[in-house]
This record gives C-alpha cells, structure tokens and sequence, in this order.
C-alpha cells in the first residue's frame, strides 16, 4: 500500500552528496555512516527529490545537510513527531529519521515510543556513541553505569538502556543493529532496513573520537571481536568465536547459554529465526561481557503501517459518501429560515 | 406529527411582551441540563428570537447524585432585540434538586421566576446539598422571588402512566416536562423539540413517546394550572434574512479549516492532544475524514505540533488547537516554525489557568504568552474570534494569512466561545475570500529564503519536486540561501525580516469599525469574547447620551494600523478582559495611551453590568 | 541502604482516608484500588507521615488526594521526573506514583522510561482503562486496534503498547500486574512492589464504567476468566484453565506453547521463576485470546537505586574531604591581592 | 621559579603608558587560543589591570583545521581605568593563521597593531580560508595596520631544539610563544602563567619545559628583534583592595548555588539537561558533591523542572539552568510551582534564537518569556545579573527570595557573562544576606496556603512533619484551606495574591542607583550584560559635558519602587539591548514614558561606540 515511486533514472553515491561542507570532528564514526548510506540510497531505486531526511539535534542529527535529498534538521528529540506528520501529509514520501542516543533516547524517548507502536512507514537510524556530542561529552542515556563525564565526575548512576530492547518493548516490527566500523554489513543492514514496511529501527553503533573514543572497542578490535560479535543470519545457527573453536547458543526454556559447536549436537543450536518475535526479545538482552553482542536484523514482521490505516479510512469515507461538501455541511442538521 | 401539539396561539392567559429574558436551567449532571438548554434555545431561535447561550457543567466526569459540585447549567438569553451575551441575572431560575438552588440562586433577579422540583427536595438531597433544613420552608424565599413549588417528577410520571418503561427511566423524562413549562411561559414553539426527540429516539419509540408526553405535560401544565398567572412574549428580533443554525465555537473552528481544505484543495493534517475544552475540535474533525483533514491524535502536545510542522514542510495545511498546558508545550515546536517560515496555524482555546487551573472555565490571560512565549525574538501573527460564529471565520483567516506569508499563526478562542452558542447566518463559502496557493516548482534562481517583495515569505516546495532539493533546519539561516549562518549582521537582518514579515499581514486589516461616535469621551477596546458583553454595556451606556464608544480587536499581532489613530480621538481608554490585564498593557507601550484595564479572572464571562459601572466610573473620574 | 524509617504505631485502614470527598464516578473501578491501597498501607510499617503520593492528571491521577499521607497532584505526565527529584532531596520518605494508561504511556512515556532504567526508588501504580478517562473517552495508547471513540469514529489506527512489555524494554527491576476487580490477590502484589527496593511498576487494569466499560471483561467474567487469567506464582507451574481440564505452558526455545497438563509430563511445565528476567520477556508478550494474560509479578530482581548511587557518592567525597566550605572554595585557585 | 624569568623591570626599549588596551588573540580551534587568552587575563589581572574579556569558540565541536568556521578567539580589554567591556575595535590583533586574519582583520583599529603567523600562511590554508594570494603580500595590509609577520612556527620549534617532544608536540607549543610576545608588548609578568603551566603540566615535566621556553622565547623576541621598536605600560587600575580572582558568569551561578546551601543548611537539587551555554553550570555543579547539592542529569529539561519542584515539594531547595528552547520547555513545570507556590530558582543562560538559533552566540531577549511565557496569569520574580562576578550575588539572592516569598524566581544571565571573566574581588561569604527558613511544624491552625502578612508566603512544609499531612496540585486551590475550588471569586482572588506576591517582592530591592546627574536630558536604562557597555558608553558623553545618566536594572520583575520617579527626572529615556525592543516595552507600559529602544540582535554583546553614538543622536533629536 505504499505509495512510494519508482527512480525513473540510475543514481550512484555520487547524486547522494549535497554541497555542503561536512562539519563532523575528523575521524567521527559519522563519516563512515554518511558514505554507507550514501551508496546503499541508489539501491533503494526512489527518485532523489521523493526522499526527505529528518533529523533533531545532536552532531548525528547534523546528517540532512550532507545528503543531496530533502532534509529538514528540526528540534531536539522531535523528529519521529515531525516525520510522522510528515508522512501522514505525504505517503508518497520515502522518510528517514537520523537521531541519536541523546536526542532519541532521552529527550526524545516518547515519540520514539509512539513512532515505533504506531508503526509508522518512517526508517529510524539511531547513531549510538554513548555520549552527548555536540554539548560536548556529557553521558547519555546508553552510557554505561559509573561513566565519568563532564557532568558525572564521580560516574554516573544511571543504569542504561538498551535500544534494541527498548525498541522491542515499544512492540517495533523491524529491529537492527550494526557498527559504523563493519561498512559493507552496515550498507546491507540499512538496505533491508529501508526496504521495511513499517517503522524500521536500527541502532548503529558509532565511534566519537573526542569524548567517548573506542566506546564500542570489543567490536572493532580484531581479537575482542572474534568472541564479541555475533553476525545474525537468518536462517543460520548463532555462531562466534575462533574459526577453529567455534562457538554457539542453545536456549534453555527461554534462557540462554553459551556452548562449544564441538561440545554440542547440531540440533540443538539455536538458529536466528528474523521472524521471531520471542526470540528477539531474548537476543536484544544479550550483551558482552557474558554473551556476544548481536549484529544484524533482530526482528522483522508485517504489521499495518498507521497512516496507510488512516489513508484508507478516508479512502473508504470518500468512496462511501463522496468528497465533502462544505456548502452541504454549513447546511446540515437543524437550520431555520428568518425573513 | 399533526397531534394537537400546544401552539403559542392556544395559550388562554395573559401574555406579557418581553425585550428579552434570561432563563438558566439547573440541576444534577444526570437531570439531562444541558439537552434541555439546547432545545430551549433551539425552540427560542426558531421562533426567530436573537440568542446567546452559555452552557456550565462540572469538572467531574460523573459527580456523585445530588452534589453541589455535581450541578450542571444551561443559560441562555434571547431577544427581539439583538443579544450579545448570555445575560448577567436570571429571569428565571429552574432548579431540579436543592443543590441546584444553593449554587444558582443569588444569580436569580429580585423578583425573578423561581421554578423548584420540590419532589428533589428531600433529606438525602439537602444534606448533600448542606442544607440544614428545607429551603423551600424559608419564607423569605416566596419574599423575594415569584416561586413556583412543582413536583416534577410526580407530574411527569403521571403523564406517562402505563407506557413499557421502567420508573427510573420515567423519572429520566422529568427535564422535559420543565423544558415544556417553561416554554409555555416564554411562549416558545415546542415543534422542534417534538421533532428532535422523535429523531433522537427513532430507534426507540418508547422513549420518543414518554419524552414527547412529558413536554407537553409540561406544556399544559403551564396552560391549565391556576399558579401561572400570565405568560411571556418575545417578538422575532430584527436579523438579517437568511438561513440560519446553532454553531458552538469549537465546532466552527473545525468548520473553517474545513472550508480552507476545500478551497485551497490541500491536504490538511491536524494535530491534537486532547485537553479542555479543545478536545471538541478534534472530535469533530474526526467525523469528516471525507474532506482530506487528517487528524492524528499525538503522545503529547509536543508531538502534536511537530507533527504539523512536518505536515507544513510536506506541502500541507498544519493546525492544532489545544488549552492551558497544552499551548505551553507548543512553544518549542511553533518556534521552529517561526525560524522555518513554515505555515502553521495553532487554535488555544484558553482556560483558566494557571498550571492546571479550572480546566472547564474560561479566561482570556494567554495573549502575553501568544505573542511572547517562546525563547528569543518569535514572532507570530495572532487573531482572536469575537463570537462562537465568528471562529468559522477567523479561522479560514488564519490559515490564508499563515500560507500567504508562510508564517504560524496563533487563534484565540476561549472556553466560553467554545462551548457557546449563537443563531449563525449560514455563510456562502464561495464568497469567503481566495487563498490562493503556489508551490515554488521552478528551479531557476531558486534558493529556499529568496523573498516575495510584497509579503516577504519564502517560497513554499513541495518535496518530491525535483531540482529544489534543500534542507532547512532551526539553526539560523542565511537570508536567501538558507544556510546555516553564524554572521551577526545576518542573524540581526533575519530577526528583522521575521519581525516584518508579520507587520506586513496589517495591509490584511480591514478598516476597524467604531461602534459609536468616532470621537468623544471614552473608548472601550476589547477583543474575543468579550464583544457581546462590551457591546450590550457599551450600547447601554449610549442609550444614556454618554459619547462612548467601542472597538473589538480581531487582530492583535499585528495591530489594526488605524489603531492609534482612533485611541486618540478619546479622552478615556477602557480594556476590559478577563485577564490581569494583558491588551490594555500593549496598547500603553504601544501607543502611550493612559488605558486602563477592568479586569476579573473568575472564570467567567464579565457580566455587562460590571463593564457598564466600570465605564460609569471612569467617566465619573474623568471630572 | 533505604532510609525508610519504621512506623512508631500500628494503622488501619481508616487512617490513610483523607477527609476529601471522592469524585469518582459511582462505579469506576478506581474505587477497588483506593481501598486496597488504604488497606494494605499499614503492612508497610511506614509512619503515615513519610508516605507521599505523587501523581500526574487524569481520573487516575485524583487518586493522592483520596490517601491521608503527604500527596502532590502535579501535571501531566510528569509525575515520575517529580518523584525522582523527591527522592532525591528526600530519600527518607517512601513514595508511591499514581497514573494512567494516557498520562503514564501517552504524555508521560519518556519520565517513566527513565524512572525505571534509573531504578529510583519509587513504587508506580498505573491504572489501565484502556481509555482517556477525564477527558471524556478518547483512545488511548493501550486501546486496541480499531477503538471507536470520540476521537477515532471510524477506529483507532494506532497499535496499542504493552505496560508490562514497555517495562521490562525499559530495563524495570520490578514488574507486575493486576485487576481492580480481584480485591485480595491486587493487595498481594501491590505490598510486595511497595517493598521492592528500587523502582517497581505495577500495571493495575482498571474498569472504566463510562468511557470504556468493561474493557477487561476477559478477567471479570467467571466462564471466560478461566481460561484467560494465568495468576503467576514463583515456583510454581504456570497453570490455568477449569479445574478439571488445568492447562499448562511450555517453551520451545524461547517460544511459548499452551498444553492440556493431563497430555504433558510434569517435568516440561513451565515453573514460573520471577528471578528470570529472559522468561520474563516471553511472559510480557503473553495475551488474550492465543494465551491466558499473566497476573502477579512477572519480574523482580535487585539492582542499585540511582538516588542512593548519587547519596553514595556524597558521602564518599565528604568523608574523604570533610564538608563542602564556600569561604576556602572562593579563594581556591589563582587569586591576587590588591592594595 | 627563580630561574631568570623576565620581568617587565628588564625590558630596554621605550614604554609608552596607556590607558587601556583591547587585544584579540584568534587561531585555529585547535591553536590553544582560549588558554592563551585566558592567561594573558590572568597576567594582566596579575599586575593590577581591571578587565573584562570575550571568548569566542566555533559552534562545532572539531571544525576541519584551517576553516573560517573553525576560528577560535579570545578578546580582553585591560586598563588602568575602570574596564567595563572587553572592548570594541582591537588595539592588538594575534592571528595564528589565514582563516583567522580574514575573519578578525575587520575588528582591527586603523593603525593597530598586527601580528601574523607567517608559517600558517602556506597554499592549504589560503585555500581554506578563500585567499586567492597571500594577504602578507598585500601592500594595502602595512598601509593600514602595524603589520608584524613573525615566523611563530619556526621560532618556536628553535626554541625548543632538543627537547624530547616529537614534531607536532613541540609545534603546539606556538601559542604559548605569542602569549609570552604580547605579553612583553604590555609589560605584563609571566611568572603567573610559568606558575600555570608548571601545575598543569606537573605529570610531563617535558611538555611542562617546552611551553615554559616558548613563553620565554617570545617575551625574550619582542625584546631583542628589531622589528618592536616600543612597548607599552598600563599602570595598576585603582580598585577596591582585597583579595582577587577571576570568574566567569557560569562558575558564579553555581558557586552561588553553594553558598545559599551553605547558608541554609538545606539540601538543594539541581536539575539540569545539557545545552550550550549552560552545561557548564552542571558540571561546575557536579564537582562539588561536599556541599550536599544534589546534581541529576535528567532526560529533557521538562524532567529536569520537574525534578526541582519535587524537590522543592521535598523541603529542598530546587534550581535548574537551560537556554534556548530548553528553558521554554519549562513554562508548564514552573507554572506547577507558581500555582503550588514552592520555591524553585531557573537560570536562563539566554542565548541567540528563536528556535535553535546560534547556541554558541549571546543575547537578551527572553525577557518577555521570562515575565509572560506561561499559560494564563502566572507571575515570577525575574532578576538579572549584570557582570559575571555578579551572577554570584544575583543566584544567592534569587534563592534568598524564592524561600521567603514561596515564588519561582527566574535569573536572565547569558552567553556572554556565562563564559566571559573579570577580576572580581572576593567576598566573605559571612558577609552575604541571612536566608531564614523556617518550616512549618505546628499543626495547630495549619492550613497549606495560610499566609504569611508580610510576605502572604504559604507556609513550607517538610513531608515528614506529623500532623501536617496535606495535598496539593495544579489545580485552582482555595485560598488558606489549600482544597481544590472551582470558586469564581476564590480564582479571582487567588490571581490578585499570586500577583501580589510577586510585587511584594519590590520591598527586597534597595534604592536605585543612577550614574551620574539625579535629571536631565537623557537617561540610558539597561539591564543584565550590558552593563560595562552602557557603563562606558554614558561615561563617555558625561566626560564631554553632556547631562546624560544611567541606571542599570537586577531586578526586573518587579521593578524597582523608585524607578518611575527617576525616569520622569529626565527629557529622554535610551533602552540599549540585545534583542528588538523588549525592557522598552516594559517601561512604556508601566510608566507612559517614550523610552526609546536602541536594538541591535547579533549574537554579540554591542559595541560602546554604537551605544554612544545612540545616545548622541537622540540628544540631537531633542531639539
Ligand atoms: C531542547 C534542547 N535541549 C538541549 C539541547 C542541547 N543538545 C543539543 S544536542 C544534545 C545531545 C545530543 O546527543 P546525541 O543525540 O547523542 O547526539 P550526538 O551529538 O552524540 O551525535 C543536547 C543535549 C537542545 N539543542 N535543545
Ligand atoms: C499538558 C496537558 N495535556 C492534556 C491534558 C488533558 N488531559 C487530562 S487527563 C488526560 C488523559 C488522562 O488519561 P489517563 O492517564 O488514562 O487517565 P484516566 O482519566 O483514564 O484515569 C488528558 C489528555 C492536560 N491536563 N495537560
Ligand atoms: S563530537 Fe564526537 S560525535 Fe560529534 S562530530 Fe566530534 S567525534 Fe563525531
Ligand atoms: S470517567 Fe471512567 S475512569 Fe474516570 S472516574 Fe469515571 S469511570 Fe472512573
Ligand atoms: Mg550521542
Ligand atoms: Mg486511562
């Protein structure tokens, strides 16, 4: 029921990149996610000026300007809000929304919430680096407990949330995660994400190289990694670890544990079903140090995307008494004739 | 319906011609109050009478039985002259419990009509009502008013005397058994009441029957029994000719964005967050999705409003409306729409405040917070609707001035106009004036801040227009090329192109009327709601031969530009309002006008005979 | 590490009625939670006087004025933030949160979010109509697909979230829920979350007698009760279902299945273990009509409190430097003399 | 230290005292130009000097290296006079490198003096600051300025030859080289930023010795190159004797914070989001655990007003500080603690708007917001400090007010003074004003919004008091009993208290001081940081003979008793301010006086000249 257009023309990354100077810290993780989605936006095969980028505030929200599309770089945690009307005005828009995890986790919790519930045809890219950026390195609501910051010299106290599970709570029908480090795996995911009907959310795991360097290092360093990621595949037995010492997942009741392949029948190990809602829940609680970390798409499944439901509730009304009539309107009901 | 339905004509004893009358009805929020009200108004338009109603029930969804805080009112006014507001004191009090009469009874005139169910008055009723006795024993009660002890409710059973209903739900009928007499003694036709109830009950004609017998009981009742010794009369007041309904205000205000979705042949999207008393606007622009107003109902008031600004920089109509609170959270996301020179139109139908406040009244203190309340230099183009029909226009005004200069407007209803009613000749919506609209498609020297000469606005792009690609945002942006800009001379060149922007909507302003001699002692400047009530003192302090006049501001930001002008053909200024006083304060910076403010924030209306006094007593000082 | 004080007197009931009139319509279910609440008050052992009620608007929200202890009946939403800061000043005093399905989950979405993953030590009571109840009966964010209302004539496009399932994506210590109409067994759980030590958050459903009646009739009614309300009781199977035909649950990985208990061993039921957060998840999807709706408490686990985390570390830095001295702080760093 | 550190006492060539002196350093952001401004103040400040200074850093956090909006500055005015504005055209401009020159050059007096990186000069940079050639090679540029192209780069590597320090360590050194060069040009010690970088560096006793030589070396350059043909020498500025520091205007605000804690004895919370230029508050906030101020980060600045009015609810003592849209998130928040009248303080760090605007750039004008920008009447207190030292006494003072009248109190500090320093004598906090708390134990006659008659303050009650368990909320309270009421003239009446309250308030504000004659033909009336500006505008046209005053306003809501009777002393009134006109509004309104507004929003603090040469012209006007 989407309403989105097909590209009439080939782009390359090349018709993605506006002319704007791109005002990120040298070596922000932000860069290599701009590329990423600069080269997957050809795949998505939607003419240029259908495609609208909306962000809030934060250095990731900066992303509209360097995007030759549509953009609009609104207020801090209010993007979901604005992208939904947005969509409601427009379901022949494809529509993005660039956040962060202080724009769209702590201020902008509630609209992530009700854009995620209400399923709305919007792709959210959520850029995770631990850290408030552009106020200059205060923690956020993904830090980790004890985090010293600016504003929490002694650590902070807040335990952080997930936002894959946080997602998932909020009853998302598309939940990914991916690494800023991992650029073809990262391309791919945001691919699949895009192509979501529904709200599709992606957590991408970013660096900021000035006040929370190597926040996610378990994942970019060579030897941590090899226990740390954990690639989804759907499909595909959950395996890590050591090419000659493989490791896996079985769940136990809805508990999970780590094995060694070599220890355990094959049947028993766990295998990504995307379409498990029941499973996802249980893999956006995994978490290093004590399970690897999960990389890829979580969850997808259909649902109704809520302003198509609304769109087709006009449609119906129009079909079933006609477009309004504001002449017959003023008139209806009880009038009454003087002079 | 050729039943031998009682006429006007039939009434055998002597009718007193009446000016006007106000009439309250009053009892528990389970008597059915309101209904009763709005058919009594309905009866009283019919008959060609001139009205203004004002409607009053609890805060409480349901308050238990019998309660003070558990009464619920309908007042109204109507007149063979014109009507301008629901009236200061009643005529004619009915009082269906002894609650009713404890909180309505000092409104009642010397003298007045007091109609009581003495059937209510019973211990359980008056103790909740905190009465330690009877009131209706109190012979002081028969000394200052006309009473009429009835017992309501056994006459209405009686009338309905062998239909298939159960006694509680004959007892129900009661409020249109009072609705029937007091028809009879204002001689009002109860036609459209029998056909509204035969309506309302079609699917249950046990009801319609025992409704329809119960206000003809009443009726009669009037008629035959010996207590009513004469009946009133009201001629057709002097209306313009034309087809006439009953509008409330939120419900116009629905209409009118309506009628510019219409006319513009745009996609309207409404934001909403329910709240009182705007929560009606949504609910009634819910029930027509076949003119392509989209209401979203949002998380908060937050959300509401960034919904309509992403709605405004898809190519659509952005509105919400919302009250107290609700307009505070606003302020970030209008602010973005003040730097994105995007259009959006926002309705705060005002409460009284602050914080929560009294969520179900009225007040008029939010002008300050419309025209200041948001970080920096924000400026918005403000309106406010006189009367409930008056909000069908003004807002079809604010969206056409919101597109034609790409800029958020604020519209100042309030909870008496919302809920208001008043006979509204029905408008033609081809003659309401053009909006026209155009969407910048042409790439050539197209930058998104370049500027229409005569209103400045910036050109409005659909995206999905290819080659106007762009990206705007709320950090400052260079004046025509709409980059973020940190320049101090263009930051200082936008906040004034933004504040001139606005200035420029006054060449929208048509001549204000002055309703009185256009020089002279003293001048009464109000504006919203308050026009019925400045107009009724006003023209009664004329009828004295005092050179008073009136003006009532529709726009307030920016101000009309003859404003100052007819100020100083004055010698006094008054500003009523129901605020501390908010206009009077911009009037004095604005033009240094000694103004003064007359100012009651109790929730309610000002009544014209507190208005009246106050100009009295400025002309007194004056001496 | 609570400082909650011990009561000096024994209380009843009558001692937490305030001297207010109740304005609640005749028949809301808010009645049933009042009187469990005043009544299960005195287990607490808490003098009346350190016992707050914050709420935020709404009918819910009325609810601190009905209690005779301390009560702030504040904006809407924003009741959890304000008890946070509460807490904060004040971790002596023990304070319960009153709210709704719209002011807790609509407006209110974000504080609560951050009241759980904070873990501040608050017990959070949220009644569940399923509707808008003081603004006369619109949807609200737990109203089912398709909710005719006032504001959704033609039905509601919005999918609903789950209280429970929000939660626990929140990161909660504490998770339970109940029925207003199940008297004793509400009590129950309602003094077990007010003993929890950190945040608690009890979704309590609740009938609405005007705008949405009987919107839990699944739990009320006696013939469909039975095979829909699953009352969780820690270590012991997960049973429902008449008596002579009990049903049970098991899980397949982490996917649940309803069996007939006579068809299964014993050994595969699943025993509820409220310790197990990863069940816990799986038991928040649970819903009518494919799954009995769990009833009890779905979670508890320990977790440090946030406001004790910060009071820690006051403590700490005077004990390692004495007490703040503005008199020495003033003249700390480079200063110069002149004259 | 006693190593042979130069002391002005060897400087050879000729000194010519001065006055004053207004010195920019500008590089890149990576050039370490705010350490080096920083510490030639302290120098200055060091040696007597009064000052005032003006940093300037770019909006974003790492801009490319060599960009124009990569150019950080740091400007100080230092003399012998009293300093009241860090000055408007440069006497001395530093500038590291291309981007630098091109954005600062324009600030330079003619014949100023100029000194240039020559080694950052090279194609990659020009390039990047849009240079087509060298500017160095443009005559024009000796023409106009004291032109001193100095090789830092080169220089400074030689200095620190054999140094274990890599190439790029020992390149960063270069900003410490042009410190210690400006440094000897105005005779101003080193010693205190040796002292500086010893500390500083105390664990890399290599970096500690590198930027020790480059200091060195370059007070030892200006001493030796030919191409410094003088030096200048500003004697001790005559200020009150006493024990100095410097301060910036966030710092103050939160160590103000601190000694109303210390006072007290209460616990106080501090709420706060992160937003520029506020944030510092909150980690200045957070260093200091010892004082029992209770620090949370909340999730938005919505959470972070509730926070403080729960903790004021609490007993506790509630202030946060935001900017920008952060602080119109909080209308509803202090709305709640205006109508439950708890005491909670807000600092609003204003900044330059509407909507995000330019975070990083100064302004005035939430004035209106502050006074209106909540729903319905909801009076606060507003004051406004005037330099940063004073942020100190206005946050004290705020908290002292909001306790004894049971009132939010907002405070308009901003951009500006929340990052710019001044010397600032040390008080003894002894000294400060007693803040009285009492709270309510008695129940006997208890009632929670019983009044204090002096103050009509409701009484605080800690939760916790036995006895005194009560209930309140957002919604109209009666007046004593504290129930909620939908009474009219009860909601009338608490609308006039509310007010009251707050105009109460004016008896806490001293007499007002005027600078300079008691009338005549102008007065210039100011508030917050335009202070030092207005100051040495009026100081300069009273020097000229001219019967012109000023008076400076800290409290602005309410307004001093005493200042209508002053304005009416003079023939015209200036308002200079950072925003389009809103003091002016004020005192229009309240006085009918034609004050006249001098308006300029650039993001910037103004300039002396331009205040002087308004003031000039409306004398002219007058006749
Ligand atoms: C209403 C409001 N409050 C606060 C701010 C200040 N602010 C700007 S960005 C930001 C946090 C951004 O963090 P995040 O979303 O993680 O983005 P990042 O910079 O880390 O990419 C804050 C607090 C603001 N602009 N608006
Ligand atoms: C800022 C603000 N927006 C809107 C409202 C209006 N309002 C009051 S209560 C309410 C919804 C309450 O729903 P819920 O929390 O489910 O409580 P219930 O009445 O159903 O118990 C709304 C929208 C308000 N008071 N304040
Ligand atoms: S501050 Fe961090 S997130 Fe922001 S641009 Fe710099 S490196 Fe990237
Ligand atoms: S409206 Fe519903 S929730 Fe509110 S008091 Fe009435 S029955 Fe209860
Ligand atoms: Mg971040
Ligand atoms: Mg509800």
């Amino acid at each position: 029921m989407s309403e989105i257009t097909e590209a009439p023309k080939k782009y390359t990354k090349k018709d993605f990149e506006s002319d704007q100077d791109v005002r990120w810290c040298p070596g922000c993780g932000d860069y290599a996610i701009l590329s990423a989605i600069q080269k997957m936006m050809p795949d998505l095969g939607i003419p240029r000026e259908n495609i609208v980028f909306i962000s809030g505030i934060g250095c990731s929200s900066r992303f509209p300007y360097y995007m030759n599309t549509y953009g609009f770089h609104t207020i801090h945690g209010r993007a979901p809000a604005i992208a939904t009307g947005l969509r409601l005005a427009r379901p022949d828009l494809k529509v993005f929304v660039v956040t962060g995890d202080g724009d769209g986790l702590s201020i902008g919790g509630n609209h992530l919430l009700h854009v995620l519930r209400r399923n709305v045809n919007v792709t959210i890219l959520l850029f995770n680096n631990r850290i408030y950026g552009l106020t200059k390195g205060q923690y956020s609501p993904t830090s980790e407990l004890g985090k010293v910051t600016k504003s929490s010299p002694a650590g902070s106290a807040d335990r952080p949330v997930s936002p894959c599970a946080f997602a998932l709570g909020a009853g998302a029908t598309f939940v990914a995660r991916t690494v800023d480090r991992n650029v073809a795996y990262m391309e791919e995911t945001l691919r699949r994400a895009a192509q979501h009907h529904g709200a599709a959310f992606v957590e991408i795991l970013q660096n900021c190289n000035v006040y929370n360097d190597l926040a996610w290092n378990v994942l970019y360093d060579r030897e941590s990694k090899i226990m740390n990621e954990l690639r989804l595949e759907h499909g595909k037995p959950l395996l890590f670890g050591p090419v000659d010492d493989r490791h896996g997942l079985v769940l136990e009741g809805a508990t999970p544990r780590v094995v060694r392949v070599k220890d355990a029948p094959e049947s028993v190990l766990w295998v990504h079903d995307d379409g498990n809602t029941w499973k996802a829940h249980v893999l956006s609680q995994l978490w290093a140090p004590d399970f690897p970390i999960p990389i890829g798409i979580l969850m997808q499944v259909e649902a109704p995307a809520y302003e198509e439901v609304l769109l087709e509730q006009e449609r119906a009304a129009i079909a079933e008494r006609g477009p309004g009539d504001v002449a017959k309107l003023l008139v209806s009901g009880d009038t009454w004739r003087i002079g | 319906m050729s039943d031998a339905v009682a006429s006007p004509a039939t009434a055998a004893k002597p009718r007193r011609q009446l000016d006007r009358a106000v009439v309250r009805f009053a009892g528990d929020s389970g008597d059915g109050m309101q209904v009763t009200g709005e058919q009594f108004a309905t009866e009283a338009a019919w008959a060609g009478a001139d009205l203004v109603t004002l409607p009053n029930f609890p805060a409480e969804i349901r308050a238990p039985a019998g309660t003070l805080f558990g009464v619920s009112s309908y007042q109204l006014q109507f007149g063979s002259r014109r009507v301008y507001t629901p009236g200061d004191r009643l005529d004619c009090l009915v009082a269906m419990n002894p609650a009713a009469l404890k909180v309505h009874q000092r409104d009642l005139k010397d003298g007045g009509l007091l109609i009581v169910n003495t059937a209510a008055f019973e211990k359980k009723n008056l103790d909740r009502a905190g009465y330690t006795g009877n009131p209706l024993d109190d012979p002081a009660l028969e000394d200052h008013y006309r009473l009429h002890k009835v017992d309501i409710t056994r006459l209405t059973m009686d009338a309905l005397e062998g239909l298939p209903l159960n006694v509680k739900e004959k007892e129900r009928c009661k409020n249109f058994f009072s609705l029937g007499l007091v028809s009879w003694i204002y001689t009002r036709p109860i036609e459209p009441t029998v056909a509204w109830i035969t309506k309302r009950f079609a699917k249950n004609p046990a009801f319609a029957e025992a409704n329809t017998r119960a206000l003809k009981a009443g009726y009669h009742y009037g008629e035959t029994a010996e207590i009513f010794t004469e009946c009133y009369g009201i001629e057709p007041a002097e209306m313009p000719p034309g087809l006439y309904r009953s509008i409330t205000g939120n419900r116009a205000l629905a209409w009118g964005i309506l009628a510019a979705a219409e006319r513009t042949k745009l996609t309207v999207v409404y934001g909403a967050y329910p709240i009182t008393p705007a929560s009606d606007v949504l609910h009634e622009i819910s029930l027509h999705k076949r003119f392509g107003v989209r209401a979203i109902q949002a998380e908060d008031e937050i959300a509401a409003v960034g919904a309509i600004v992403g709605a405004a920089f898809g190519g659509a109509i952005g509105v919400c409306a919302s009250s107290g609170p609700g307009i505070a959270l606003k302020a970030e996301g209008m602010n973005l729409a003040v730097m994105a020179e995007l259009p959006i139109v926002i309705f705060d139908v005002q409460r009284a405040g602050p914080s929560t406040g009294l969520p179900t009244k009225t007040e008029q203190a939010d002008l300050l917070m419309a025209l200041y309340g948001r970080n920096s230099e924000s400026p918005v183009v403000v309106l406010a609707p006189m009367t409930p029909g008056d909000c069908f226009f003004v807002a079809y005004e604010a969206i056409r001035i919101a597109l034609k200069y790409m800029v958020p407007v604020i519209v100042l209803s309030d909870g008496y106009l919302a809920s208001g009613a008043e006979p509204w000749l029905i408008p033609d919506p081809k003659t309401l004036p053009d909006i026209p609209v155009s969407f910048r498609t042409n790439p050539e020297g197209f930058a998104p801040y370049v500027r229409d000469e005569a209103t400045l606005a910036r050109p409005w792009v659909r995206p999905g227009t290819a080659g106007l690609e762009h990206r705007i945002g709320g950090l400052e942006k260079e004046n025509i090329t709409g980059n973020v800009s940190y320049d101090a001379d263009n930051h200082d060149l936008m906040v004034r192109l933004r504040a001139e922007k606005v200035r420029r909507v006054a060449q929208e302003i048509p001549p204000t009327t002055v309703n009185g001699p256009a020089a002279g002692d003293l001048l009464v400047v109000g504006w919203g709601s308050t026009y019925g009530t400045i107009t009724a003192a006003v023209e009664e302090v004329q009828q004295s031969g005092k050179a008073v006049a009136s003006v009532h501001l529709r726009h307030l930001n920016p101000l009309p530009p003859d404003l100052g002008q007819i100020l100083r053909q004055y010698e006094r200024i008054l500003v009523p309002e129901v605020n501390s006083g908010q206009l009077v304060r911009i009037l004095r910076a604005e033009y240094l006008v000694d103004a003064v403010g007359f100012n009651r924030v109790r929730g309610l209306p000002l009544s014209t005979e507190e208005v009246r006094e106050a100009i009295d007593q400025l002309l007194k000082d004056k001496r």
